[in-house]
């Protein structure tokens, strides 16, 4: 007998089998799987940094994690956007203590190495006299984040020179992403300031629900349902969740239509402004893109693997961005930002900031509520006996879906209720885990 | 230093501020309302560690944890009782311990700045606090007084948790 | 909202408080237990969580954390200095932060609610904290004010430790 | 050279060795033993979850841990006792989050998923539309405790399908057992509200301090007998230690009498009616129980292997009831909850209410330093080079017991100071965590 | 039980220790620096836990956390706004909870013990408490009360970080 | 594939290269390494406990850690320093919970073990009727320090029997020990009270800056320097830094001197009694001491390995102790005391305690600011990312000391900006690592 018999790799190998709708409780608090997944999971993917209207002026950066290394991005002064390790290379000191700012160079307060902003090793002090050898500068530049790449504005960042371009990592998901991207007349601009909080639960936890699970708001957000601020035909209303390879998943699409309408007749109680605004943006869509994305209109909500959640309700609502950031198997810290619509009538992006701070922020109804599920899956998921069982995602498993609309849609479409998408989720999970360096 | 107001209005308006957070640590949500104006502005704004500015502290037109009228507070009194809310069903227990008050007389409303401690323990485990201090602006109605303005710094940048409670 | 009392009687009660903590803190035992009245009724209730009652206070034929007498209260304190009360022995530093006073004059004695949190550090390391808060009814007696009842309410379920102090 | 050469069991096998009087003292803060402990001993023996008068009506139910499981009790609506994992079976979420209460059902509010109160799957939401496979309910119902037992209303529960039953894991202590549930003329009743609190040790510490140290009362309760509330004859009365086989222990146990007599003596004091009470729980004893046992007239304490530990000082206390809940290897909650015998006067059980916050309580003396023994002992084991030294349990080693005496009293009988329970603890300790799944 | 001064008199008082610690709370210092008399001494004692004395505080000729004048803490705010004491820049979120305020008057100088909880947070994460009381004198000068003794007892013999604030 | 695949041997022969001036980081974070640090290096090296003038009468007694073992420092009634872990043989028990006292005895709260103030266990209650197989008392007295010595005042202990003497431990360092050891006209006397604050970082971040890091001064203590407290020709002042075998370093070293001069500027202010004090320290050192430690008048700074920092500026300043006591991989203790001259004039005395509380405690300006560097050090150095990058100790790699010099300094000696102190730290931190049990 041993106590330890099982690699991390047997477990995952067993107990994670999307194809049956069955996932093992340990990977959600075994603290080596956490290790691995830090490996396996966040430097080999894409992960999301921030908005390029962050960073409007040279000079301009904010800091952010990647897993659980911090990081810093930056305009430098060749207006490139770059991105680097925030920990100095001579002795580890991290070299921004700030959330954002504008620095021409960020100098290390240990011993006084400057770089400059694009990560470059700019001055040592003494350096002539200390290094008989002499120091190669390049070489003790900031770790850079190899691959740096922008879609609609949205910069991600991957630590893995060989992985696929960010493009075809987005793959399909791009069809809908450009709905939100693109009705904006403006442009998306980020509204100053992220929140932050901590959350005791597995960073897996969110990120599957947001991938796709629309089954959950009638009861978690029962509260909002039972005020008629969620419809109460929310779970009936012929909506879709849609998997992309990758990982990714989103929920809440409307196909059918329907979502530009209700914008439509709150748009008329706002005014004629409000109006104009809402059929703009529905004519940018037409033209700008497809007759299915401007009849979507809305993204409703999504996990671009591994965890970048987004919402975007309709466009008097503000696009939601949600890092889960790893701290722990059982922890987390939940970062949020906003993007709204530069070219929006100012009433509009009023009540968008206003709908944010009552259902998406940490102050939110679907953020608390969201997160007591999160908290006490997690709590509940820890015992021996527990990890027995594993988590059940069989809805949908079997479901057949309409020809024509599959071929409308880009991805694999499921209804509304399903949990394919969390099932597409583990199943890229698992693939990562078991690949290792040879991913993505 | 500015010089306050007297004892005598300084007493009024403590107790004033241990009544009503009484009435949020009693949970009794629909009479704590009561003490708000109709045109009440309650706003909790994002901390964060920035240069320029050593307090960090976000404005109204930046994200915000709330940002509220007196409608979208009854909104939120109205959903916890629904029973469904449930972040706080069962309820957290909140204590919010008041301290350093220093009022200012204007013009007939009162500029009240107090450091907060809202502690908050819940279900089997979960204790932590929030720290902060509020600016108030208190009017005086027929009622008696009343908040119209709240303002709460949270000196946190990081949250210990999602907001569910009201300060 | 209650008038409560005039800001002399809340500043001779503030005192009061404020003073008897300091004994606790301080260590003065002895001098503490001259504060409370003969027939004092000590009483630290049970807190949980329970449906039907969002308060999940637990009565006084409950389980009970103290319910205590003045005679079972001398007892306690003459165990502390027998100096084999080891949990006490090096003592504990304790910190009564009392806030949020609020007192109500019912034919000759006062009813006082406060917040309390109770900050304790132990031996090299150990920091915790138990909050929540105080109903007391204090008489006026010919050595001056003494506390008559005292009520406890912690609103941890889970205490960070075995109870060594007196609240 | 390795750095992790030896496995828990080689640790074990070679420090635990309860014949010599010697425990290793990795065993208390070896993370992997902790996480050993929580399989082969918590889901390998029989649990004490409550008392069957917590659960009087149909509804009624409360929740509590086995080892680091959160599980619920309850009375189904047939009016059977009911045990099950606190996890809901679709994802995860804990499906009751309250201490205590009566309920028909438990409705999930991460998705809705039903439980009845006996634990069976009741409803899905939308389930005919959502699982085109079919969902079995009877296979997603909350985890049954497999094994649910009661004896003399302690409801007891073990996961292991294939355990002794209760009563032959109880074996010769039901002798002792009986002597507090037989006494109760009225039958014990839970009092209503457990207490909990933190304790940074590891839990066999106290659980084996219960099992039958009566030797360290004199110097860790040293206050209480210097100010006459505990006998300064305490160590010298003619008590005895008994052991058990499956770890259990006890202690104060007096069989040549004297607690009857002692508790005459106060309720003379008490008035008639409770002279007349006292009498009567002792010819009670008489009637239903044997002489052996009438003369012994209270337990003393001990400790039920694992983790339950009890008093019963006599009939003017009320029976304690100790869980030393694991909380990781050097944490734990302890929980606490008492009986009295509901027909008892009212003086007495108002009496056995104040003894017990002045003495067994959170806030009792000996609650009070029994931890700060039980942290400081786990703070000072910590370390590289007290690890190198073993715990001594010698006392007793080599001792004779008069056979006389040994024929009387079941279990195997030690002197008023020994640590042969301890011993005994150890050994079975040692049986769970090497015999693995064969176990008990 | 000491009887205090008057409910005026307390109001005054508790008000300056309001304002004094807004100021170390907004950043302020140059303010802060006012309210101190030139003959200042601010003394914050170590803690232990000794035998024979059961508070452990440790003395003025002792190992101290800190033991200043007028001038010292001075070049302690110069420090602060020189940029470079990266212990505070970015700046400590600091919360000064000032409660239980007792107060005694000496032949025309204020003796005042109050309880101090300071609650400290930093960067993206860290957040702390110091707990303890303090024992100021005050003074009535040209410009107003000023402080011209400070002790500082924090109860914690473990601090839990370096300390880059004032109390 | 294998999750664990490298053991911490290879990780640490593979990841720290001092002759490279590469450390990676990974030693400052894992929690394996960690553990095999508190054997490897805190039970195999000299560790310093206290100052004798901290234990002036029979019975006196200080408490301590050694690595995370709680130890008691005392001297006995034979007038002996005696040394022995914190505790109780019987069953664990800490058997002193104060910081100093004086003790005739140490008696166990738990059983009441006694032990004398040598750490013998001198009684046992009720031991003739418990122990049929009899107790050997020796046997199970206070495990002693088996080495314990003192040099110049200063108590170390070492666990390891074999370990080479403490003369040879600290071997050519002493030279630079005598220097503040030899100056003190009265003899050092400790100052009462420990300074204790946490600190999250590695504990080897403070010992490796303290053993040789003049670099950081202008720029981590640059408020300082812009205040005129620290001269802003600190960085060219012509000192030195020096390595020793087993790991120790120093730096600040003036051997052409100029600190005795500016004492003496300092002093001509203070008045007569001071400038009289100075002069006649120097004449102490010249007569008992040689002309090169005379011109060299103060020890700077510097670290013991593993993890006794120190400073002694000047005769005006205090002599400052550190310990960074290991609590966790991320996690230390900062325990400070500091010594004065007997024979010093009050003034100067009076003085040097206030340079403490400005600079050197808790609260001072250097303490404050090194801690933000420790902090972030190990903060910036958990993520995966980071920890593929290696620390950059290269100063000086190359470098070449004047002959002369040399001949007239024990020691390695290096440049004042060099970072061969910390190479030295390294590598032999890495030797007691890799060697094991062979050590020292
Ligand atoms: S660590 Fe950044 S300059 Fe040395
Ligand atoms: S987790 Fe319980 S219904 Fe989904
Ligand atoms: S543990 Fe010290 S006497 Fe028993
Ligand atoms: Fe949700
Ligand atoms: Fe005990
Ligand atoms: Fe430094």
């Amino acid at each position: 007998m041993n106590s330890q018999s099982r690699s991390i790799e047997d477990i995952i190998r067993a107990d994670v089998t999307p194809a049956l709708g069955l996932i093992g409780r340990k990977i959600f608090t075994n603290p080596e799987i956490y290790r691995a997944e830090l490996d396996r999971v966040f430097t080999k993917n894409w992960l999301f940094l921030g908005h390029e209207s962050q960073l409007e002026s040279p000079g301009d950066f904010f800091t952010n994690y990647m897993g659980e290394d911090p990081v810093i991005v930056t305009r430098g002064k060749d207006n490139n956007i770059h991105g680097f390790l925030n920990s100095c290379l001579h002795r580890g000191m991290k070299v921004c203590r700030l959330d954002a700012g504008n620095a021409r160079a960020f100098t290390c307060i240990y011993h006084g190495w400057t770089y400059d902003n694009a990560g470059n090793l700019a001055s040592v002090p003494h350096e002539d006299r200390i290094y008989p050898n002499k120091l190669d500068r390049q070489k003790w530049s900031l770790v850079k984040i190899p691959k740096l790449q922008s879609y609609g504005g949205f910069i991600f960042g991957c630590w893995d020179e060989h992985c696929v371009s960010l493009e075809d990592y987005l793959g399909d998901l791009k069809f809908y992403l450009d709905i939100f991207i693109e009705r904006a007349l403006g442009g998306l601009q980020a509204v100053s300031g992220r929140q932050r909080y901590e959350c005791d639960a597995n960073w897996k936890i969110p990120a599957d629900n947001f991938a796709g699970d629309d089954y959950h708001v009638p009861w978690t957000h029962g509260s909002y349902m039972k005020l008629g601020v969620v419809s109460d035909q929310y779970i009936d209303l012929p909506c879709k969740t849609v998997a992309f390879p990758y990982g990714h998943g989103i929920g809440d699409i409307s196909p059918g239509g329907g979502v530009y309408e209700a914008d439509l007749a709150i748009a008329e109680q706002m005014g004629p402004e409000v109006v104009e605004y809402i059929k703009a943006s529905q004519a940018r869509l037409q033209k700008k893109l497809s007759a299915v994305q401007a009849k979507i209109y809305a993204f409703g909500h999504g996990n671009i693997f591994p965890n970048l959640s987004l919402n975007d309700f309709s466009a008097l609502w503000p696009v939601g961005l949600y890092w889960w950031h790893p701290k722990g198997p059982e922890n987390m810290e939940v970062w949020q930002m906003i993007l709204i619509d530069k070219g929006a009538p100012e009433a509009v992006n009023q009540m968008a900031l206003a709908k944010f701070t009552h259902v998406q922020s940490a102050a939110g109804a679907f953020g608390q509520d969201d997160s007591e599920n999160f908290e006490q899956v997690t709590q509940a998921t820890r015992g021996v006996i527990a990890q027995q069982s594993s988590f059940n995602y069989q809805i949908g498993l079997g479901s057949v879906i309409d020809d024509e609309l599959q071929r409308q849609l880009p991805g694999e479409v499921g209804p509304r209720i399903s949990e394919h998408c969390q099932r597409n989720f583990y199943q890229y999970w698992k693939d990562c885990m078991l690949r290792g360096d040879q991913l993505p | 230093m500015k010089t306050g107001v007297s004892p005598e209005l300084q007493h009024e308006i403590e107790q004033f501020l241990y009544y009503e957070s009484s009435l949020l640590d009693d949970g009794k949500f629909d009479e704590w309302l009561t003490l708000l104006t109709a045109d009440l502005h309650y706003f909790v704004p994002v901390r964060e560690t920035l240069e320029n500015t050593e307090l960090g502290v976000r404005g109204t037109n930046d994200v915000a944890l709330m940002n509220d009228q007196k409608e979208s507070l009854e909104l939120r009194v109205a959903r916890l009782k629904t029973g469904l809310a449930h972040a706080e069903t069962p309820r957290s227990r909140t204590r919010h311990n008041i301290s350093n008050v220093m009022i200012e007389e204007q013009s007939g409303t009162y500029a009240v700045r107090c450091n907060i401690q809202v502690s908050v323990s819940r279900l089997e485990k979960t204790e932590f606090n929030f720290y902060g201090y509020r600016l108030d602006t208190l009017r005086r109605t027929e009622q008696g007084l009343k908040v119209s303005q709240r303002k709460v710094v949270l000196d946190q940048t990081l949250l210990p948790r999602a907001i569910s409670i009201f300060f």
